[in-house]
């Protein structure tokens, strides 16, 4: 294939080396330095997508991030990916793309019936109508179709293969681009001994001046540029960032940046992120991002082959391009006479340049420059409608003065309505803009935070104050980080232009129903503006969301100006009165792979591990998540269900003996005078009388009387304390008491720390656990030398080990159990040595499910299903354990008439009578009863008793305690199950706890 | 003039030239019979009922800005009806009740898509509070239905299913009813409906001041003068503090800022709404095509409609732990919303202690599907001087009496809920 | 030899994994004892008594450590230290040394297996650590004989610079290890590292 | 993304950080009537503008400290010790 339209020379493309590709199915060629949209034009394609509501033919409008329709499917397997700007996605060896929102082709497309049928589809037209027949269903059929045509590229279905990192980065001076501004900016600042980053969302350095015929320090631009790089990058303090968008401006200067690491390869090298995000605290910001060019609208200005003046340029400039061969420009400013010169310079035919601005404005440079090169000029004139079908054919110009419109073929049409600085990050600082009328844009006026604007992104338009104005901005930002200059440097320098002034034009008055769109990716045209106007959606953000103006991918970075300008004259107001709308984040769209990075799919949250982990899974455990830890489930057997694994497990701990891990547990240590006070205040019971070796259980509750959480404190010594905490709430607690010591109660001498990690735990239960522990301890574990609630140091043999432990005497079970605690190091032998010991014993490795099967059978409460933060300790049965004699956080709200009604859920225990007590079971007095039935209770957790025989819950039921021995009914209507059952105390074993006194 | 087929292509003809306002820019008169602070949803909807229900016409709506300009404009769309406690369910079954005619109504269509909302559950106690919460729906005669895994991995497949996920999925609760509403037509349906009725929308007036006369309301003070007025009620969830405060009262909400964000348009590919308590997360497709996502909030007191990158990152990594596919899809924008986030999480939808004054606020995560509902009852209480059955619960004193409605019973954190 | 299979990419095994640079090094830096002290920093009887204890001067500037013989205190907070010996005799006595801290009116916490240690160096080694860490590592704000807290990933760890940067230990919770170490080696792994055998600590 | 500045360890990352709320609560005596305590746990100014509030470093050296931040911008004015006054006093 050969490229119709490469020039034989210009540009920043490599001719030594071509790369094949392919759009559509059709086969092309291309260069490296190329973008995929460069590539195209080169090969004479300028049709490459469909709009988003008419399905409009489209051609490639810029060169950079505000392209709103060279949007693309990349087809590369698992990596295929929509919505890609052609104009930013550089070409590699075999890149495959595919045109959007079409079918069954872009030439031919059905869903063009759209634009045919147009006029019933004004902006807004949806809220108008589909609602008939009445009744949600029809909605919903509508809508189906609706969903269908509407979309872009199509959502990959296979996980995506590629990874994405973070990282964060910290410097005195942040540049944003890299043109010519944003390397003077860099280069003097980093000149005064700054850190610097500098970032630029191109692969290479220099911006609009790349391949430009200007001169810098009387050299051509490439060159300064490469010398501006290469100082840069021998600098230690500076980071070069190519191929790198800042999208995202949050508080205290965090600046988010988006490298692409590897899109410009078929697929990333082994080993390296796809892209990586960038978190930059910067001290300040030089905002050097440039300028964005926007149209001017008139009917067919959506064409194929109508182009902003800059990106024809820039197709010329930097990748050897000629976009066509038969040209009309359409300006209001002088900056389309260089596209117009760069053109003609390559070849192609300059037809005429329509200039809306009288003759005695086009006293610049450059429009003289065209003059003496024989380019017709007609000043005073507009494009008022573009001829063609699937590309620009020619187009009617008018004089503005009036007058018969005329004719001229061509099959390229560039416009310039002027330019937008790309305030959009200085916007998301909290900057405020004002509004110039010369420019007739909105221009980074004062800003709060550590911000300053350089270039053309500060309203600069010639290179010459472009260069200075950026030399200057990175001197005033590195001493505003502290940073003093060196001894005086000239800014690099380039010949002056003289300008002409900028004639404010938004659109050409069009014949009736003629459109003349202001957002090319939405099709909004000048008319649905004043549709939106006259409807009363006047303030800037109705216009928006009523046309969707600018809420398409290239977030109206060409239209959103145009749009409110026309809104204005609507309105008859000035345009600063209109507004803007918000700038938000990201800047462009940023890939959702990246703003998550490391922490997707299983790396989502950390996972914990106790010591025990492995053998856990070595022996079958199934593991379940408890917060961030993994825990055994249950250890089933070959052949054996879950459940009766975790029915196995429980009966054994009844029978003979079990080994459960606790490690996770949360464990933190007091020490200091007043422990026990502090004690005595975080929890309903008292703590001054626990001695010395002893634990006891206790329950905090949160300032609002509810229970908060539960666990045993052990006194270890005079001064020291072991707390524990369930799992879930471990953090939660630690935080509690902190701030209590800290914020509340700094007078009291109690310092805690968070042991968590270092204590691995197991608990023995089982009528045989004194046995199993007495062959593996180091001290007399019997009834009366270590009575119920003791707790004590010794040492735990393991193999030839000696493993310091330390026990407690402490049953969750309800059986005789002692708690073995070992430093974390020892914990998998600590285990091992257990279950070896217990062997003899019959004893059985025991998990979570078994462990709520015993404490269920026991009527221990949870946090979570019976503590569930709407519950008080009295709910739970627990009323006696506050302490009359103190005071305690969350006691003094426990007096509120709700909390002490005697029609409060009380905790029961629940026996099925027939059949199963359903999961998440809802009590009633009559399940027959029509809907809404009033429920008078819940089954807070259930099991199957293999104890007991028997279908047992917990319960939370209105006046529970009162209603023992009252019959009702456990429903589950999503199960289809209803349950008679008896209601009793919690307790079902042992009552009396005997059995773990023994 | 009536919005149907058929007025839209007689309008066609005449190339929409004469499409009249949807609502008029009526100047501020010296007085009201009763007053609405806030030209969002809720305001609006309950200047509409009181017109409707009440026969209460001479209303002003007072928006500070635009109408629909808050949260009403900025949430992720989402409406259900899915709560465990019974006045939340009451509440919310009526405001999804009242969606479901809504776009007839008000003769504009609203959009109501019952597209189902799924809730993932996953792990076995996750599960418990699940089936628990849907059989407590379905005895409060909502519609539920618990889906198994592999169900769900049939119906939805980009879903991440396998066991090997971090949080695995091991099932879900669907509401079938429940789906997405499109946000601005909501306010736009009841400013035009309103208006109609002869309810003056007044915008880009802010209110300054209450004024009271003896314990009771007498007016406000605008930036377009004073205006009197017996009957006041606030609709301005995420500044209720601040009104509230003008009456001298302070309340038992926190200002926080809550992320959304959505994605590209794309072709359809997730038909309904997929919510995860545990990695908090939810997301549906828009009409359009994009993604429209949200999470946890910012997690500190904010009144700035921004948020920042940590909780944005993490909604994200949600998504893709539950979606591995869509980590090439782009965000395309990301915004912030003001919550008014309660110390139960429930809403206050009251008298409060100054004749006169009513409020409906605090709506935490949860306002936009309340806006029918909300307007409703908050009409209701400003008519009659009284609250309705469904919003007897909802009340101020709620607090000190110890009657709180405390769904995820995390307790007076108000970041929490 | 470069290893090319990324499930490896995390192994604790000593060899060279990721891309084929061998610029960077991390290893397991061995813990023998660490202990917790709390108390008021302006306690002479505290300083004192650490010091009998430890044979060094607490570090009572934010971010510092100090070193005596074998131990190495960490400052964690103004009431906060880690004392941390690679070798078990360096400290002694636990129980004792805790009541006799208790006695000066402080606290001591025995730690010794709640964290472990990974030592990263290499001139990649700040890359790498800022992949998962907020913190600036630039030798200008961070420099050796420093500590600071803050995250890695998700993961709460401590960083210590005993040696001139690029070298850096991090310290983290037993139960994330494994997580956090694979974490390393996947932010590691484009630049190409290799693992070493253990080393003790400091 | 914030940076807020610990008394202790200077200028860190907001992630560091665990949010606490109102600074400006005043924890009532434990026998206070059920008025007092009903105000300190629920009601809050909630102001809009410079708010006092408290937050953890819990990734750093687990003190509580408070900071004055205007909730309108997210500007942080200023940092204390819990047991310090923050610079003008109340807000």
């Amino acid at each position: 294939m050969t490229q119709s339209h490469r020039l034989a020379a210009g540009g920043i493309v490599d001719r030594s080396r071509t790369l094949d590709f392919s759009f559509d199915g059709a086969a092309y060629q291309g260069h490296p330095g190329d973008m995929l949209a460069s590539a195209l034009l080169a090969n004479g394609v300028h049709l490459v997508g469909r709009s988003f509501k008419y399905h409009r033919p489209r051609g490639i409008v810029t060169a950079g991030a505000d392209e709103p329709n060279a949007l693309v499917q990349l087809a590369r397997g698992a990596r295929t990916e929509p919505n890609t700007r052609a104009t930013q996605q550089e070409l590699y060896q075999g890149l495959a793309a595919a045109s959007q929102n079409r079918w069954p082709s872009l030439r031919f497309d059905v869903g063009a019936l759209n634009d045919v049928l147009s006029p019933l589809f004004p902006a807004g037209f949806y809220y108008k109508t589909f609602m008939w027949p009445p009744g949600p269903r029809w909605w919903l059929k509508y809508e189906h179709a609706i969903r269908r045509a509407a979309g872009l590229g199509h959502a990959p279905r296979n996980p995506d293969p590629d990874h994405y990192q973070h990282r964060h980065a910290h410097c005195d001076v942040l540049v944003i681009g890299g043109g010519p501004a944003g390397l003077a900016a860099a280069q003097s600042a980093a000149r005064c001994g700054a850190r610097v980053i500098l970032c630029d969302e191109n692969a290479a350095f220099g911006g609009s001046v790349r391949g430009a015929a200007d001169a810098i320090d009387g050299a051509p631009p490439a060159s300064w540029i490469a010398a501006c790089v290469d100082q840069l990058a021998a600098n230690g303090d500076v980071t070069l960032l190519p191929r790198t968008t800042a999208f995202g401006y949050y508080d205290q200067n965090l600046v988010g940046l988006i490298e692409r690491v590897a899109d410009h390869l078929p697929e990333p090298p082994p080993f390296t992120p796809r892209q990586r995000l960038w978190h930059v605290r910067a001290g300040i910001v030089v905002l050097a991002s440039g300028a964005l060019e926007r149209g001017i609208a008139y009917a067919g200005n959506d064409l194929p082959g109508t182009m902003l003046a800059g990106a024809a340029q820039a197709y010329v400039s930097r990748y050897g391009v000629k976009p066509g061969t038969r040209a009309v420009i359409f300006a209001n400013n002088d900056s389309a006479y260089g596209a117009a010169l760069q053109l003609h310079n390559a070849g192609v035919t300059v037809a005429a340049i329509a200039d809306a601005r009288p003759q005695a404005a086009l006293f610049g440079d450059h429009p003289q420059r065209a003059r003496a090169d024989g380019i017709p000029i007609l000043p005073g004139s507009a494009i008022v409608r573009a001829h063609g079908r699937l590309r620009v054919a020619g187009v009617d110009l008018v004089s503005l003065g009036g007058g018969a419109a005329r004719r001229i073929d061509c099959d390229l049409v560039c416009v310039s309505g002027g330019w937008n600085p790309a305030v959009h990050l200085y916007s998301q600082s909290r900057g405020k803009l004002r509004y110039d009328d010369a420019l007739a844009t909105f221009l980074p006026d004062v800003a709060p935070q550590a911000i300053v604007a350089a270039g053309a992104a500060n309203g600069k338009f010639d290179l010459g104050a472009i260069l200075s104005d950026g030399h200057a901005a990175g001197f005033v930002a590195a001493a505003r980080a502290g940073f003093a200059a060196p001894a005086r440097h000239a800014a690099p320098a380039a010949d002056a232009v003289s300008t002409g002034p900028l004639l404010p034009l938004w659109s050409v008055p069009a014949r009736r129903g003629a459109k003349c769109f202001v957002d090319w990716q939405n099709d909004v045209t000048v008319a649905d503006v004043a549709l939106a106007a006259r409807e009363g959606y006047r303030s800037v953000e109705h216009l928006k969301r009523y046309t969707t103006l600018g809420m398409g991918t290239d977030q109206g970075k060409t239209g959103n100006i145009v749009g409110l300008a026309l809104l204005a004259a609507e309105l008859g107001v000035a345009i600063p009165r209109v507004g803007t709308t918000t700038f938000r984040p990201p800047y462009t769209p940023v890939t959702l792979g990246t703003l998550a990075g490391h922490e997707a799919g299983a790396d989502l949250e950390p996972t914990r591990h106790s010591a025990m982990h492995d053998w856990h899974v070595e022996h079958g455990a199934r593991m379940l998540n408890a917060g961030l830890w993994k825990r055994p489930h249950s250890y089933p057997r070959p052949g054996e269900s879950e459940d009766d694994a975790a029915n196995r497990e429980a009966k054994n701990v009844r029978n003979r003996v079990g080994l459960v891990d606790v490690s996770t547990l949360g464990k933190i240590e007091l020490q200091g005078r007043d422990v026990a006070e502090f004690l005595n205040r975080v929890y309903i019971n008292r703590w001054d009388t626990l001695a010395v070796g002893r634990c006891r259980y206790g329950v905090m509750l949160r300032d609002d009387g509810m229970v908060f959480d539960d666990g045993t404190t052990s006194r270890l010594s005079a001064t020291h304390y072991l707390m524990t905490t369930t799992t879930l709430n471990a953090v939660n607690v630690m935080q509690h008491l902190e701030y209590l010591l800290q914020v509340e109660w700094p007078e009291l001498d109690v310092f805690a720390t968070s042991v968590t990690e270092q204590w691995a735990a197991a608990a023995l239960s089982g009528p045989m656990a004194r046995k199993v522990l007495a062959t593996v301890v180091s001290i007399d574990v019997s009834n009366a030398a270590f009575p119920f609630l003791a707790v004590g140091d010794c040492e735990l043999a393991a193999g030839k080990a000696r493993i310091p432990a330390r026990l407690f005497r402490m049953s969750y079970s309800g059986e005789l159990a002692y708690e073995i605690h070992v430093p974390v190091t020892h914990g998998r032998a600590m285990w091992e040595a257990v279950m070896a010991a217990g062997e003899p014993f019959g004893i059985m490795a025991y998990g979570t499910e078994a462990m709520s099967t015993l404490r269920i059978e026991k009527g221990h409460v949870v946090v979570g299903p019976e503590a569930d933060g709407r519950t008080t300790a009295d709910d739970l049965g627990m009323g006696k354990l506050v302490s009359s004699a103190k005071s305690c956080i969350g006691k003094p709200l426990l007096a509120r008439p709700a909390l002490t009604s005697p029609d409060r859920w009380q905790l029961v225990g629940l026996t099925a009578i027939d059949g199963m007590i359903p999961r998440g079971g809802k009590l009633v007095a009559d399940p027959g009863q029509a809907a809404p039935i009033p429920m008078l209770g819940h089954v807070s957790s259930w099991c199957w008793s293999p104890n007991l025989d028997a279908s047992i819950g917990l319960a939370l039921l209105e006046r529970g305690r009162a209603r023992h021995g009252e019959t009702l009914w456990a429903v589950s209507p999503l199960a289809d199950a209803r349950v008679r059952v008896r209601v009793g105390p919690p307790c079902f074993i042992d009552p009396e706890g005997e059995r773990l006194r023994v | 003039m009536r919005y149907s087929i058929f007025s839209l292509a007689r309008n066609a003809l005449s190339r929409h030239e004469h499409w009249p306002l949807a609502w008029r820019s009526p100047e501020p008169k010296r007085s009201y019979e009763a007053i609405v602070v806030g030209g969002g949803g809720h305001g609006l909807a309950t200047a509409y009922y009181l017109a409707k229900e009440h026969e209460i016409n001479n209303v002003a709506v007072l928006e500070k800005g635009w109408l629909g300009g808050g949260n009403t404009g900025r949430n992720t769309t989402i409406v259900r009806s899915n709560y465990h406690l019974d006045p939340n369910a009451h509440f919310y079954e009526f405001s999804l009740k009242l969606w479901e005619t809504l776009s007839q109504e008000l003769n504009f269509n609203v959009m109501y898509s019952a597209r189902g909302v799924l809730n993932l559950v996953h792990s076995p106690a996750d599960m418990d509070a699940a089936i628990r919460r849907g059989n407590a729906m379905c005895l409060n005669g909502i519609d539920a239905k618990f889906l198994s895994r592999d169900q769900i991995a049939a119906w939805i497949p980009e879903l991440d299913t396998s066991s090997s996920a971090r949080f695995p999925i091991v099932g879900g609760l669907l509401q079938p009813r429940g789906g997405t509403v499109r946000h601005d037509a909501v306010a736009w349906g009841y400013a035009r409906a309103a208006d109609a009725c002869g309810v003056d929308i007044i915008q880009n007036c802010e209110v300054t001041g209450i004024r009271l006369d003896g314990g009771a309301v007498s007016g406000v003070d605008t930036t377009r003068g004073f205006i009197s007025t017996r009957k006041l009620g606030i609709a301005v969830a995420g500044n209720s503090s601040r009104l509230a405060a003008m009456a001298g009262i302070r309340l038992p909400i926190e200002s926080h800022v809550l992320q959304a964000m959505v994605s590209e348009p794309i072709k359809p590919v997730l038909d309904t709404v997929v919510t995860s308590g545990v990695v908090h997360f939810y997301i549906s497709q828009s009409d359009k095509g994009e993604l429209v996502m949200g999470g946890d909030l910012d997690f500190y007191n904010s009144y700035a409609q921004r948020g920042n990158l940590p909780a944005l990152e993490h909604v994200v990594a949600a998504c893709l732990a539950l979606f591995p596919s869509f980590g090439r899809l782009r965000q395309l924008r990301s915004w912030g919303g003001i919550m008014d986030m309660t110390m139960d999480g429930s809403p206050i939808i009251a008298k409060l202690p100054v004749d006169g004054l009513t409020m409906t606020g605090g709506w935490c995560y949860g306002g936009f599907k309340a806006t029918p509902a909300s307007g409703w009852l908050h009409a209701y209480t400003m008519a009659r001087g009284e609250p309705h059955r469904l919003n007897a619960a909802f009340t101020l004193e709620r607090f000190a009496e110890g009657r709180m409605i405390d769904e995820s019973g995390t307790g007076p954190k108000a970041w929490a809920h | 030899m470069s290893e090319a299979d990324p499930t490896t990419i995390g192994s604790t095994a000593p060899g060279h994994y990721g891309s084929a640079s061998t610029a960077l090094f991390l290893r397991e830096a061995t813990i023998a004892t660490a202990w917790n002290v709390h108390g008021d920093a302006g306690s002479a009887s505290l300083r004192a008594e650490v010091q009998r204890i430890a044979r060094l001067v607490l570090p009572m500037a934010a971010n510092t450590t100090s070193k005596g013989e074998g131990v190495t205190a960490l400052w964690l907070g103004p009431q906060s230290w880690l004392l941390v010996a690679a070798d078990a005799a360096a400290l002694g006595d636990f129980a004792g040394a805790r009541d006799a801290v208790n006695a000066a009116g402080g606290a001591l916490f025995d730690v010794s297996a709640s964290r472990i240690a990974y030592a990263v160096d290499g001139a990649p080694a700040a890359a790498i650590m800022a992949a998962g860490c907020p913190l600036d590592f630039h030798p200008r704000h961070f420099g050796a004989g420093q500590c600071r807290q803050s995250l890695y990933g998700r993961v709460p760890a401590l960083f210590y610079r005993h040696r001139e940067p690029p070298d850096c230990t991090m310290l983290v919770a037993r139960s994330f290890a494994h997580d956090v170490w694979r974490s390393l080696c996947t932010a590691a792994a484009p630049c190409g590292y290799t693992v070493r055998a253990a080393a003790p600590f400091g | 993304m914030l940076l807020i500045p610990c008394p202790w360890c200077g200028s860190r990352n907001q992630v560091e950080f665990t949010y606490g709320g109102d600074a400006t609560l005043k924890r009532p005596p434990p026998d206070a009537p059920v008025e007092a305590w009903y105000e300190f746990v629920y009601l809050r100014d909630n102001p809009c503008g410079p708010h006092d509030e408290l937050w953890l470093h819990s990734a750093g050296c687990r003190r509580w400290l408070k900071v004055r931040r205007d909730t309108r911008t997210h500007d942080i004015l200023a940092s204390a010790r819990p047991d310090q006054a923050l610079p003008g006093g109340e807000p």
